[in-house]
């Protein structure tokens, strides 16, 4: 790209937590195979989904990341069995408290991936990025009153 | 980050400079979705289940492998997509999910911009039929059959004559051609525009 | 009483007049009530595609706008002719897979002032609706005459089972759903190998010779199979085996005589019906003989009367082909 | 709080691998390291170093010197995936003297390197890794891994030619091995093949000496017409709960006599082992070598079972070894270490109509052929049509049915090229029929493989370059009537062929087993997409799984061949026996651990606990970990109100501080915007 600075279209920084067995060897597996993926999302390793504690979400908001990723095993493959549904349940909670503090719930995703599913990781962490291009950064002041969940046509996200 | 036009954008028939892409590409993004074009492993199932391939120059895998080699004319001259039937057989059993049946119609378009003169009898099927939708907004089979017959099967005219008058007395099919739609004007608007974007 | 938009295609106005009468006389007692999209145009078959991609499927589009306006409630577009069945769920399923391309069509469409919101439509065939909206419970109720000891082969052809883009048909190659329809209605359905082979579509009209060989295929295997008729359910297939069924025997000099029935046409006797309400006697290939052996009584179609036809004299007007192409037919035309 | 303020406590080390140009190539690893030694000595660091390949020893030592000269209590190593080298740079800080747990291995490499192209970007990110790993390193405390003893006994789940091969590996070792198998006799696929490629011996001959050394084998305890059902514990020590089905049959009693089978009045279409050609009895072994000897019932076929009379084979039992009160018995063993080697299953050739499988008679599929052409089979190996007579003039092979082929499966199944070239040459040596093969691309990789190829093109077998069309019956020309015509593009020819022909036999591929995702969930292992078995890794790990204590061998991990398989069979024993004669295991101190002072006895992480680890002392009102069973997910961390659940390895701190870590970097920048 030759973007001059102030062209240079706005790049989010997110906070991405994964699981030791699924997620983060999804991660592994599209490096072994080279896939290419946007460089905005910065890894967590924690054992398992079920690690996930909201604070450490806020904690990443409030640390300037513009958006954060929550990825484990698919729903029944969990290495601890059903670890990854408590986290599925935490999460849908945790992004109803952030659109409350006036976090678009379009900055939190959740994602599941299996340790060979390195592919749709890479696919799915580069559509994520476009999307928090698009809703740009977090801005406290800004976003300080409660937001409408705004949805993103599909289309535009592609393009 | 090229990577990721690609990852997330599907190729699409949006104007696209046609140009600096290869043959392959070109007839890839020409087509409507992603016909997987690119994924041609050379196995033959188009042209062992394609029930006109006999008439055909070269078996539409044959074609695909022109269209890597970049042999614009000989495909562009070639025979092959104007015999498709569209029967669709290629299509569900190719193991590389290859849109093939969507690609020859691609490759038809294709060829008529070309020029080539080549197909007359297929291309002029196409443009009679066509010429009368777009006078009437509907088709005229009886019409459209005396068309082609004409100016391309003249010597065929005898042999056909019983079956066109049992058209016109048993199937009390009508030699004159339907009424107009009401909305003429309308749909000449959509394909005026159409055509200018198929251009663009 | 269930509401479907039909759209009826060119050739239910023209060639297949037996199979829109039929189709009509067997729907009311079914509660398949049909409201025809109002000023509906021609899908452009497989022809417009060879030509022009875009205005082909803005061609399609524009009755599927159509049919979103005059919707009022109803969502399934239902369609007679394989082809158009076809081109419209063809037209509908690329619209929203390529969003780009369904935005392109559109803005074709907005200069006639429509739109169509891909995917807002179900488009369905009248065999699929019957086989798994009406059911065959239901067609077996209506049964008052049995078509026991008729022997027929059951005909799909290819532009309804394949690609089949929402899956609605039970197999691509070998689907069930016409032999188990036509075996409600009484009638002995051979295995019929080719059931979803080709007819040869357009290429009556661009390469005979290959036409003629697809016919005979399907034609000498239902003899074979000693079928007393084949039952079709697309006007285009119904034509090309019986209308070109005579030059492609004087081309192979055979002597097959295989009536093309539509499936609609045997459900209307099977539900007593009388033959003339059904369009029986305006195939080329008489099925007299065949319904008589189950006791049908069809009117026997007049043998038909070699009158030379002169097509330049048809009027017509001259076809008008796009710029860079001379045409020949439209001297032939204007003389 | 801006970095500034903060007082480092820590002396650490950062180490940035070049690997190569793995990373130097996209990372400027360079600008990386100054960038650390300059920005982070707020966090302590005092030394930042980059170096060509960290794994190798000289860079082992170039930390262990630092660690030694330099007092680092912390290191960080920015390189490859800690899954892959996290145990090497822990070793070394150990051989320097410091605790391994004070080492942290962050992944600029699979999660860097090779994954981005914008090369600022991508050193940035680098920059962000180290940062993130440096505040994390810092919250480290020393831990000394787990011990547990292991249990010498091993579980292997499958009784095919992997399974049995692992099995007689341990047991001849000295130690004892519990064979699980879900048929009434060992022997898998293998028992049902005629001859083997490439050297053509027979499939059984080679075979049943193996099984019957299983069946003596003192160290080997059969647990035949068996399932797993549970498994509890881990490495070193778990319980494996399995089914034995009633078998009807007295085992201690029964001679394998085969009275009972003479007998039994009710024949059955035995779709199993002679894959729906042949019939077996209702009191049955799968064939006559079968391991164990003893028949089985089969109560769902069985007339008593059904009219409640009959009893035949009772009747005629010489040793009263029948006894149709039995019922299912359900039995735990302990073991220190698991197999898995539950093989493959045929695709069903039905799901592509164009072939014709089902509906036209003379269409066989490969397991079909192999019972038809095994002398022990149902034709006593004559290879003929489904009459049961006629022998055919002209056979159709067809390679990759259902493989290669995104509308069935993806994968190619490996074997089928060499599997068809078999049959070729055993259709010819029998029968003398003029023998077609059809196929994609024809691979013979292995040793003898392309030489086998050779021999069959010599044959005269005609081989035909296209993937098959279709199989038909319906005849265009009198040429074609009665037989079935192969249609086909030849791609060598560029033209479209009908061929006719007596037989085809379908190379339908090979495929998981249907249960393969659940079984993959009773053992906690991963499944491939697909539903083949994951390795821990592809290359260097190919037996071993992402769980310890369970190993994979044979086809469960993906289509393979006899040969292959046998070696994973072999290999898996070989880990496992290294295993065993260390008499006990370190384990990961990943452990959570609640704070007794601090714990309200909510008992909310007693319920959360998918390992029942967490047990409430109600004297005290407290709950507590039981280490052994903790496995260490840290959900309880995760969802204890009073904070009062800390888990070793993935503390709060430490993940807080490398949240900060990571996003150091954009302070920065938004500190330099403001």
């Amino acid at each position: 790209m030759t973007d001059t600075p102030e062209t240079k279209p706005f790049e989010p920084v997110i906070i991405g937590f994964t699981c030791n067995w699924c997620s983060y060897r999804a991660a592994d597996m599209a490096g072994i195979s080279r896939m290419k993926y946007a460089p905005n999302v910065r890894l967590i390793r924690l054992m398992c989904s079920g690690r996930l504690d909201p604070t450490f979400v806020f904690k990443a908001f409030a640390g300037g990341a513009d958006a954060v990723l929550v990825s484990g095993c698919h729903p029944g493959d969990c290495h601890y069995s059903t670890q990854n549904y408590k986290a599925m349940r935490r999460f849908h909670l945790m992004q109803r408290v952030l659109t409350q503090m006036g976090i678009e719930p379009g900055r939190t995703k959740l994602l599941w991936a299996s340790a060979a599913e390195g592919q749709i990781f890479a696919n799915e962490i580069t559509k994520f990025v476009e999307e928090v291009r698009l809703l740009g950064p977090l801005n406290w002041n800004k976003s300080a009153a409660p937001v409408v969940p705004v949805e993103v046509p599909a289309e535009e996200v592609q393009a | 980050m090229t990577e990721q036009a690609i990852v997330s954008d599907p190729p699409s028939v949006g104007p696209v400079k046609h140009e600096d892409l290869s043959l392959l590409q070109e007839v890839a993004l020409r087509t409507p979705g992603d016909p997987n074009l690119e994924m041609c492993i050379q196995c033959g199932t188009c042209g062992g289940s394609c029930p006109s391939a006999s008439a055909m120059d070269h078996t539409p895998r044959a074609i695909f492998a022109m269209l890597r080699a970049g042999m614009r004319e000989d495909v562009m001259k070639s025979n092959t997509p104007w015999m498709c039937v569209a029967c669709y057989y290629c299509t569900v059993r190719c193991p590389q999910e290859i849109h093939i049946t969507d690609v020859m119609y691609t490759l038809k378009n294709m060829s008529l911009e070309a020029n080539t003169g080549h197909n007359g009898t297929a291309s002029d099927f196409s443009k009679t039929f066509i010429s009368l939708v777009e006078t009437y907004g509907r088709s005229f089979e009886i019409g459209l059959a005396g068309f082609q017959n004409v100016r391309h099967f003249i010597t065929r005219l005898p042999s056909i004559t019983p079956m066109a008058v049992g058209m016109l007395t048993k199937k009390g099919m009508s030699l004159f051609p339907p009424k107009r739609i009401k909305g003429m004007d309308q749909l000449k608007k959509i394909l005026k525009r159409a055509k200018e974007l198929e251009a663009e | 009483m269930s509401d479907y938009l039909f759209y009826p295609g060119c050739s239910m106005e023209s060639s297949a007049k037996a199979y829109e009468a039929s189709m009509e006389a067997v729907c009311k007692p079914l509660g398949i009530n049909l409201k025809e999209i109002e000023d509906w145009n021609c899908c452009g078959a497989t022809e417009y595609l060879s030509l022009d991609l875009t205005p082909a499927y803005s061609l399609i589009a524009r009755n599927l706008a159509l049919a979103q306006e005059q919707a009022n409630g109803t969502k399934t577009v239902l369609a007679a002719c394989s082809a158009c069945y076809l081109n419209l769920s063809k037209a509908d399923h690329y619209m929203h897979e390529d969003k780009a391309f369904g935005r392109k069509i559109n803005s074709a469409l907005a200069a006639g002032g429509l739109h169509y919101d891909p995917g807002q439509l179900v488009i369905r065939h009248l065999l699929d609706v019957m086989f798994n909206e009406v059911g065959l419970d239901k067609i077996k109720e209506k049964v008052v005459k049995p078509l026991t000891g008729l022997r027929v082969a059951s005909y799909i052809g290819c532009m309804v089972p394949r690609p089949d883009y929402n899956a609605r048909i039970s197999d691509t190659e070998y689907p069930y759903e016409l032999d188990d329809l036509l075996k409600a209605l009484g009638a002995e359905v051979i295995d019929f190998p080719l059931k979803t082979a080709c007819c040869g579509g357009h290429m009556t009209q661009i390469g005979p010779a290959t036409a003629f060989e697809l016919i005979r295929r399907l034609i000498s295997a239902a003899d074979q199979y000693k079928a007393d008729a084949l039952v079709a359910l697309c006007p285009m297939c119904q034509m090309n085996l019986d209308a070109f069924q005579g030059q492609m025997n004087g081309y192979f000099h055979t002597s097959y005589h295989m009536p093309i029935l539509f499936f609609t046409q045997l459900m209307g006797i099977a539900f007593g019906e009388k033959p003339e309400n059904l369009g029986f006697g305006s195939e080329l290939v008489s099925a007299h003989a065949a319904m008589k052996r189950i006791g049908i009584q069809t009117p026997e179609p007049a043998p038909a009367k070699p009158v030379a036809k002169k097509p330049s004299g048809l009027p017509m007007p001259p076809p008008r082909v796009r710029v860079g192409q001379q045409n020949t037919a439209n001297e032939e035309a204007s003389e | 709080m801006s970095p500034a303020e903060k007082k480092p406590q820590e002396r650490v080390g950062v180490y940035v691998c070049h690997c190569g140009t793995n990373i130097a190539g996209v990372v400027n690893v360079a600008e990386v390291s100054k960038w650390a030694a300059d920005n982070l000595v707020h966090e302590g660091v005092i030394v930042a170093r980059d170096y060509k390949f960290m794994c190798s020893s000289l860079g082992q030592e170039l930390i262990q010197k630092d660690i030694k000269e330099l007092k680092l209590t912390r290191v960080v190593v920015a390189a490859c995936s800690p899954h892959l080298h996290e145990r090497t740079f822990r070793n070394a800080c150990k051989g320097a003297g410091l605790n391994p747990y004070l080492c942290e291995l962050v992944s600029i490499r699979e999660q860097d390197a090779w994954v981005h192209t914008d090369k600022i970007a991508a050193t940035e990110k680098a920059k962000a890794i180290i940062s993130g790993g440096v505040a994390r390193v810092i919250h480290h405390v020393p831990l000394e891994p787990l011990h547990v003893p292991i249990h010498p006994a091993t579980l292997i789940v499958g009784g095919g030619i992997a399974g049995i091969q692992a099995a007689l590996e341990i047991a001849d070792a000295g130690f004892p091995v519990y064979l699980v198998e879900r048929e009434p006799s060992i022997g898998g696929h293998m028992a049902q093949f005629d001859k083997t490629f490439p050297t053509l011996d027979c499939s059984a001959c080679i075979l049943t000496p193996k099984m019957v050394d299983v069946g003596n084998h003192p160290n080997i305890t059969m647990l035949t017409y068996s399932e797993v059902q549970k498994v509890d514990g881990y490495v070193g020590n778990f319980a494996v709960t399995i089914k034995k089905r009633a078998r009807y049959i007295k085992t201690e009693d029964c001679t394998g006599c085969g009275i009972c089978w003479e007998k039994c009045p009710k024949k059955v279409i035995d779709d199993k082992f002679e894959a729906g050609l042949g019939y077996r009895k209702a009191v049955y072994t799968p064939f006559p070598q079968a391991v164990p000897k003893y028949p089985v019932i089969d109560d769902i076929n069985c007339t008593y079972y059904i009219k409640g009379t009959c009893k035949a084979c009772e009747k005629f039992c010489p040793t009263n070894a029948i006894d149709f009160n039995q019922k299912d018995e359900i039995i735990t063993v302990e073991v220190g270490n698991i197999i898995l080697a539950t093989g493959w299953d045929l695709f069903d050739a039905r799901r592509v109509p164009n072939y014709g499988y089902g509906r036209l008679a003379n269409v066989f599929s490969n397991l079909e052929f192999e019972r038809l052409s095994n002398s022990a089979g149902p034709t006593g190996g004559n290879i003929v049509l489904r009459d049961g007579k006629t022998t055919p003039k002209s056979v159709g092979i067809i390679h990759c049915v259902g493989s290669r082929d995104k509308n069935y499966n993806n994968y190619c199944s490996a074997i089928c090229c060499m599997q068809s070239l078999k049959f070729a040459h055993l259709v010819h040596e029998k029968t003398g029929a003029t023998v077609y093969n059809f196929y994609i691309d024809i691979r013979t990789p292995a040793k003898a493989y392309d030489e086998f190829y050779q021999r069959i093109i010599e044959e005269g077998t005609l081989f035909v370059r296209g993937k098959v069309a279709e199989v038909t019956d319906a005849a265009r020309n009198p040429g074609e009537e009665g037989k079935l015509i192969v249609q086909v593009e030849d791609t060598l020819v560029g033209k479209q062929r009908r061929i006719p022909v007596d037989m085809v036999i379908l190379s339908a591929g090979l495929e998981p087993r249907f249960d393969s995702k659940a079984v993959a969930k009773t053992f906690g292992i991963s499944c491939s997409a697909d539903g083949w078995f994951i390795e821990r890794h592809p290359k260097l790990d190919p037996v071993a799984t992402m769980t310890e204590g369970v190993y994979i061998a044979g086809c469960v991990q993906g289509p393979k061949d006899i040969p292959a398989s046998v070696v994973q069979g072999a290999a898996a024993a070989a880990r496992i026996l290294g295993r065993i004669q260390q008499k006990e295991i370190a384990l990961e101190p990943v452990r959570a651990t609640i704070n007794e002072e601090q714990c309200s006895g909510c008992r909310i992480c007693n319920t959360l606990c998918p390992f029942n680890a967490i047990l409430f002392h109600e004297d005290k009102m407290v709950s507590e970990v039981n280490p052994a069973l903790c496995q260490g997910c840290g959900t309880c961390v995760a969802a204890c109100p009073a904070g009062a659940i800390s888990g070793t390895g993935f503390s709060n701190e430490q993940i807080l501080s490398q949240i900060d870590g990571l996003l150091l970097l954009n302070l920065d920048k938004k500190e330099a915007m403001a």
